[in-house]
């Protein structure tokens, strides 16, 4: 067996699926971030798998876009880490339970 | 507008939170009794918001041993080695103050040349002290031992004239009501002239290696500061008394043992920092070794004990007699009731005492500094439990 | 590479990184939930090497490794009283769990079912250089736009994080006011009203 | 007449030991004669890592021997003295008793993250020597991006640090881990600033090729980027946790930082690691500074290795020296020192190579004659950068010096204070100031 | 040199602002405990007593009273005082404190309160210093043995050495007062089984 662009392809969608449920399932704030990280990897893989197997120019363009991603993963989690810690300080929680409450 | 009882709740702890220092909490630190910085079983209780001190609660007695308690049972010269192991640091000092306040009692004159012996050795013992309190303190600001060493270097060499004239080497038990043991060896002086000879380039060695040391200054300058007249309140005396800039030395302004008689001047420093006391402590060593040389070059012959009963009875009385010990004011009170043993034996001591002010010191500052200021009050927490 | 070393690394990294996240999912702790996560995104970087992306690679460890984990976990470590569980909710475990399966679903589908076209045989090389000059020459305003993006992020992270005292205070006030069913002023709190004679109060 | 040729030429290279890769091109060439090709490609790794493990174990064991010997000779000390010849085993038993010690667990530590750092900082330990090249050839992976795979390994060490303070349970430990965390994240910066100076001098992120255009241009990279190198010391023996910047660790304040609870050979493995680290750290900087590998020529005679070698001994010796004179900065000088001293010096000093880079290439520069002018522009601005760094940044406490005077027969309280301070003369001495 | 500061001198200052507060006895200027902070305020301040420094402060145990001894000293003067205040309750002894006006008579109470339990009246802190809370007794005091808490002269033995003090496993170790994280005194032990700590 060759291992192709395919297994990279599922092997990306499991990931993502495993992110996607953390992010939806998660209580915490933190771990629905770590879920919105998995699938913002995933999705990288996937790209970086074409990038690898594409014989036309996206092979290139692929890459960069990861590189952009994983930029802006990085502000990302930095802006979302602030707010949950903001939204502790102000509810001693950082449960998205128990912050449905869009004020102070 | 209706809130929930869990949205309540949430926000009474909230409020909480916010009215008790902006929501993060102070973490406690214990450091000691077993910690590398205390110098001994001294626990300093710090609590921290981040690195920066909030509260600094020490807790002493590790190394209470009740020696005012036993000295009640010992006749006058059976207290001497208790003296000892009060600052085991400076012994010849602490036999020293100790016999002063004995004598003050008994009201015995001290030959002239035991006189000298005892200004010799409490200089040596000031020379040692300083060298171990100077590398100590260095290693507190974090430096890898090596000016300890250096310094040990020297401590060393005074030891070994101590073992050459009583044969202990830290705690001495060296003077005595009236004088001291024993007469100096002949091989004590020209060992101390050579030690004498050596000290000023070992000193211009270290003043190297440390005084223009940026990280040094950086550590220690403006840090554990006091003022003058919080100094004086809170009783500090020694090289962190005079840090803070009060000229206040017990050799000049009470002068005993015939410190009259020699030429030597007290340094004080400016700002009463950690490195002001560092500096004090390294000027003195300086004036040290400059008395050493006056008493070396003109030591009286004569007798150097005094003719005292061993079981000394003095009368009904009491006696307050101190000494500037390289910690601060060693003061010893006796009380007698006209047996052979003191009826209230009490040290003064300057350790302790230093220590008073040492929340004041450290509030505000970060841990590190807390540390070094502690290194800087140099505490033996022999003296400080007792 | 050959085939079988080839094999052994794309099977042991898939199995690393799914099985970091799948424990991810099961982690109650969430500290361990993020060393979790840096063992997925370690094989992640791994299967990058595998797909000669070096540079990607290398980013990733970086990045993720080296960066957000740890800033993860410093939030946790500032967070001290929100419990530190990192279970899921029940009610929405659930419907999470039809959704995502659903999506699974569909990806597999299109993964398997859809025509890739010609597949390259051989990787591209210096893809560090490669990518360097994309970004300046053809990427040169998403760059810009990137670069931007990250300095807002980074005063926005600031700006969000911090509080002063001040700002404590009147947040406990309002919430307090909030409490006790009252009109809140901040001017109250910032500036309080002067009691009527302080000196005296002060002597006595 | 083949067979014989076949022989010495694979002799003659076997025996080069400018090149150690000829021994290893000798095994892969003759297990890819009998062998599936997979099995060469593992055999060479293993190799590779392997001669890595080798040479680093017994090195570890000497270094341990030398920084205590040199430490001993800086303090007028003998040092270990009694176990073997002149105390060269005392490691070797330093090691046996660690492995013998018991190994203790605080109750309360987290059991899993708890047991695991001890073995995970070995990892990037071992991974950052993979991209160090010994000679022209001779690294385990050359890779083209070379300088970002140093910088990303030894970032993830931070992680593993947390971990093995977190987990303790400790608040020496967390305390220590905090600030590892903090400062080896500010201290990054500067570093990766630093390299890319040399990226950008040099255009390649091999760091392979970096030697090599230091060898082509008969350069070395300290003449030219003098405060860079600086800097990269600095922020490398902070991220090393060496004084004058091992807060992290700092035996005065907490104790031991992260590794308090660790007992017996974990501790044992984290002070190897460190060790092994400082090695691999002077080696880098003895490969981007000072020519790694090459010699102007020399490497064409001595093995390349040995080259390296010493070079890294140099600078490791420079890092026993500053370790044992220097006291240690507080966590908030060490972060205003990187922030405001060191960041912006490596800062102008990319933009200084960016400008010569351009000069260099797209005006078509002679090197010969430009390369001696740059270095003396940028050793000159490198001196102004320190003046105006030690002017501004300065904390004001210490513009004022420290003043010690005499009290002479002013003997007394508050009163006498004044009048001794109020004194115009010339104070006894003092020290520090502008 | 420093003198003696004149005690009859002082007693007249003092009894200037507080009538009655303060006599000479045997040569010792001797205070009313009932106002002595504000008489020490008054030799504090005094423009020619200015006995600003708190050099020594103790106890004595004269069996029928206690005595309370400082030594306050004025640096710029040079002179030194004693002064003295006598308790003549020896159950439960008390006198004002004087860290109001001496911050270094923090520790020095403390200790006298540690070793004599004297109860100084205004001290912030006032705590064992160098026992143990529940110490039996006041150790310096001279009826120390007679004292309810079953003090015996001698070496008493270790805690764990009697056998109603055996700590809960043996083999167990005192975790406690040398672990950083506890800022409780001594209290509990960690039980041990083998070498794992259970």
């Amino acid at each position: 067996m060759i291992i192709g662009l395919e297994h990279y392809l599922i092997l990306g969608a499991i990931l993502f699926c495993i992110g996607f449920f953390i992010a939806l399932s998660k209580k915490n704030a933190i771990g629905v971030l770590i879920g919105v990280e998995l699938m913002l990897n995933a999705v990288n893989l996937t790209l970086v798998a074409f990038s690898r197997f594409s014989t036309t120019e996206i092979a290139l363009s692929t890459q960069v876009f990861v590189v952009f991603i994983i930029a802006v993963a990085a502000a990302e989690v930095a802006v979302g880490l602030a707010l949950a810690l903001v939204v502790y300080r102000n509810r001693q929680t950082i449960s998205v339970d128990r912050t449905t409450l869009l004020k102070g | 507008m209706t809130t929930s009882d869990d949205t309540r709740l949430a926000m009474q702890g909230t409020i909480e939170a916010l009215t008790s220092g902006g929501g993060s909490e102070p973490v406690v630190v214990n450091l000691g009794p077993q910690h590398p910085s205390t110098h001994g079983v001294f626990r300093l209780k710090v609590t921290l918001d981040g690195e920066i001190v909030q509260d600094a609660e020490m807790r002493i007695g590790y190394l209470h041993r009740s020696m005012e308690k036993l000295a009640e049972e010992r006749t006058y010269t059976q207290n001497i080695p208790f003296t000892d192991r009060i600052d085991y640091l400076a012994a010849m000092s602490n036999n020293l103050a100790y016999c002063l306040a004995a004598e003050e009692l008994l009201g015995i004159e001290v030959p002239a040349r035991a006189q000298a012996i005892r200004v010799m050795f409490a200089e040596l013992q000031r020379v040692a002290s300083h060298a171990m309190a100077n590398g100590t303190f260095i290693n507190d600001c974090g430096a890898w031992h090596t000016p300890l060493f250096h310094m040990f270097r020297d401590r060393e060499r005074v030891l070994d004239m101590f073992e050459m004239t009583c044969g202990a080497r830290l705690t001495t038990n060296y003077m005595r009501i009236g004088g001291v043991a024993f007469d100096l060896p002949d091989e004590l002086l020209p060992t101390l002239e050579r030690f004498l000879d050596d000290m000023p380039e070992n000193i211009a060695n270290y003043e190297a290696l440390l005084l223009e040391n940026e990280i040094l200054h950086a550590r220690a300058r403006g840090v554990g500061v006091i003022s003058p007249e919080m100094a004086i309140n809170s009783s500090l005396s020694g090289p962190v008394l005079r840090a803070t800039g009060v000229p206040w030395d017990l050799r000049k302004a009470s002068p005993y043992c015939g410190y009259e008689q020699y030429e030597f001047d007290v340094p004080v420093g400016e700002r009463g920092d950690c490195f002001d006391r560092f500096l004090v402590r390294m000027a003195e060593v300086k004036q040290s070794l400059h008395i050493l040389r006056q008493v070396v070059d003109a030591l009286p012959e004569g007798p150097y004990l005094a003719d005292v009963p061993l079981h000394a009875r003095p009368e009904p009385g009491e006696a307050y007699a101190r000494v500037e010990s390289p910690r601060g004011e060693l003061g010893f009170y006796l009380v007698s009731d006209g047996g052979p043993a003191p009826y209230r034996f009490h040290c003064r001591p300057p350790s302790l005492i230093n220590l008073s002010a040492l929340k004041e010191m450290s509030l505000g500052g970060t841990l590190a500094d807390a540390i070094v200021t502690l290194g800087s009050i140099d505490i033996v927490v022999g003296e400080i439990d007792r | 590479m050959s085939d079988f070393g080839f094999h052994l690394a794309f099977w042991s990294l898939a199995a690393m990184t799914i099985g970091g996240a799948s424990m991810i999912m099961v982690s109650r702790n969430l500290i361990h939930a993020v060393v979790w996560l840096v063992l997925s995104m370690l094989g992640v970087a791994g299967l990058y090497l595998t797909l000669s992306a070096d540079f990607i690679a290398v980013v990733q460890v970086l990045i993720y490794v080296g960066a957000i984990s740890v800033l993860m976990l410093f939030a946790i470590m500032l967070t001290p009283r929100a419990e530190r569980d990192n279970s899921s909710s029940l009610k929405t475990a659930g419907p999470a769990g039809v959704v995502v399966i659903m999506v699974m679903i569909a990806t597999f589908w299109v993964a398997i079912d859809t025509d890739w076209g010609s597949v390259r045989e051989v990787a591209l090389t210096d893809q560090a250089r490669l990518i360097g000059e994309s970004l300046i020459k053809h990427y040169i305003l998403p760059f810009e736009i990137g670069a931007v993006l990250l300095t807002a992020a980074l005063v926005g992270a600031i700006a969000l994080a911090r509080e002063d005292d001040e700002d404590a205070a009147v947040h406990a006030a309002s919430l307090q006011a909030e409490l006790d069913g009252l009109e809140f002023d901040p001017v109250d709190v910032v500036d309080p009203p002067i009691p009527a004679e302080p000196e005296s109060e002060a002597r006595s | 007449m083949m067979e014989i040729a076949g022989l010495s030429g694979i002799l003659g290279a076997w025996y080069d030991f400018r090149d150690l890769n000829n021994l290893q091109r000798l095994i892969t060439e003759w297990i890819a004669d009998w062998g599936p090709d997979w099995l060469a490609s593992i055999v060479t790794g293993l190799l590779g890592a392997l001669g890595i493990l080798g040479v680093i174990g017994p090195t570890l064991l000497v270094l341990i021997w030398v920084e205590r010997k040199v430490i001993a000779r800086f303090q007028q000390r003998y040092g270990p003295n009694r176990v073997g010849p002149k105390g060269l085993l005392q490691p070797v038993a330093d090691a046996v008793k660690l492995i013998l010690k018991e190994q203790l667990a605080p109750r309360a530590a987290d059991k899993l993250i708890f047991f695991l750092p001890p073995v995970l900082i070995f990892i990037p330990g071992i991974l950052i020597w993979g991209v160090l090249p010994f000679g022209p050839r001779m690294s385990v992976a050359d890779l083209n991006v070379g300088v970002l795979f140093l910088l990303a390994v030894s970032g993830t060490a931070v992680l593993v640090i947390f971990m093995a303070g977190w987990s303790s349970n400790n608040k020496y430990a967390l305390l220590g881990a905090m600030r590892a965390v903090a400062m080896s994240i500010s201290y990054e910066v500067p570093m990766v600033l630093a390299l890319l100076t040399l990226v950008v001098f040099s255009g390649t992120m091999s760091i392979n090729g970096i030697v090599e255009w230091q060898q082509q241009e008969d350069v070395i990279f300290i003449l030219l980027f003098p405060l860079t190198a600086l800097v990269f010391f600095f922020a490398a023996s902070a991220e090393l946790n060496r004084t004058p910047a091992d807060i992290s660790e700092a035996e005065s304040e907490i104790v031991a930082g992260y590794h308090t609870e660790y007992s017996g050979m974990r501790f044992g493995l984290f002070y190897a690691v460190e060790l092994g680290n400082t090695l691999v750290v002077s080696g880098f900087i003895a490969t981007f500074f000072l020519g790694g590998w090459w010699l102007w020529g020399l490497d064409e005679w001595v093995p390349s290795w040995i080259i390296l070698l010493a070079k890294t001994g140099a600078v490791y010796f420079l890092l026993i020296w500053t370790r044992g004179t220097l006291p240690r900065l507080r966590v908030d000088q060490l972060m205003s020192l990187c922030w405001k001293a060191l960041v912006p010096a490596t800062l102008l000093f990319v933009v200084v190579a960016f400008v010569e880079r351009t000069l260099l290439i797209s005006e078509g520069w002679d090197t010969t004659i430009a390369l001696p002018i740059m270095a003396v522009i940028n050793i000159g601005l490198s001196l102004g950068a320190i003046m105006l760094f030690a002017r501004v940044a300065r904390p004001a406490d210490l513009r004022r010096p420290a003043r010690i005077r005499m009290a002479g027969a002013e003997i007394g309280g508050l009163r006498a204070a004044r009048s001794v301070a109020a004194r115009s003369e010339e104070p006894q001495f003092q020290v520090g100031g502008d | 040199m420093t003198t003696r500061y004149d005690a009859e001198a002082a007693a007249a200052l003092v009894n200037d602002a507080i009538s009655g507060a303060a006599c000479v006895d045997g040569g010792d200027l001797y205070l009313d405990s009932t106002c002595l902070v504000d008489a020490v305020r008054v030799l504090r301040d005094g423009g020619d007593s200015d006995l600003v420094f708190l050099c020594n402060l103790t106890a004595v145990d004269y069996e029928r009273h206690f005595e309370v001894v400082y030594h306050l000293q004025s640096l710029d003067l040079n002179h030194i005082l004693t002064v003295k205040a006598r308790l003549h309750d020896h159950e439960d002894p008390a006198l004002p404190s004087l860290t109001g006006l001496f911050h270094g008579a923090h520790l020095q109470e403390r200790e006298v309160y540690d070793l004599f339990g004297i109860r100084f009246e205004g001290h912030p802190n006032l705590q064992r210093m160098f026992l143990w809370d529940g110490f039996p007794g006041y150790p310096l005091r001279k009826d120390f043995l007679q004292m309810p808490g079953d003090v015996r002269a001698g070496l008493p033995g270790f805690p764990h050495e009697r056998e109603e003090n055996a700590w809960p496993v043996p083999g167990s170790v005192p975790q406690r007062p040398y672990h950083p994280n506890d800022p409780a005194p001594p209290s509990d032990v960690a039980a041990v089984e083998g070498e794992e700590a259970s």
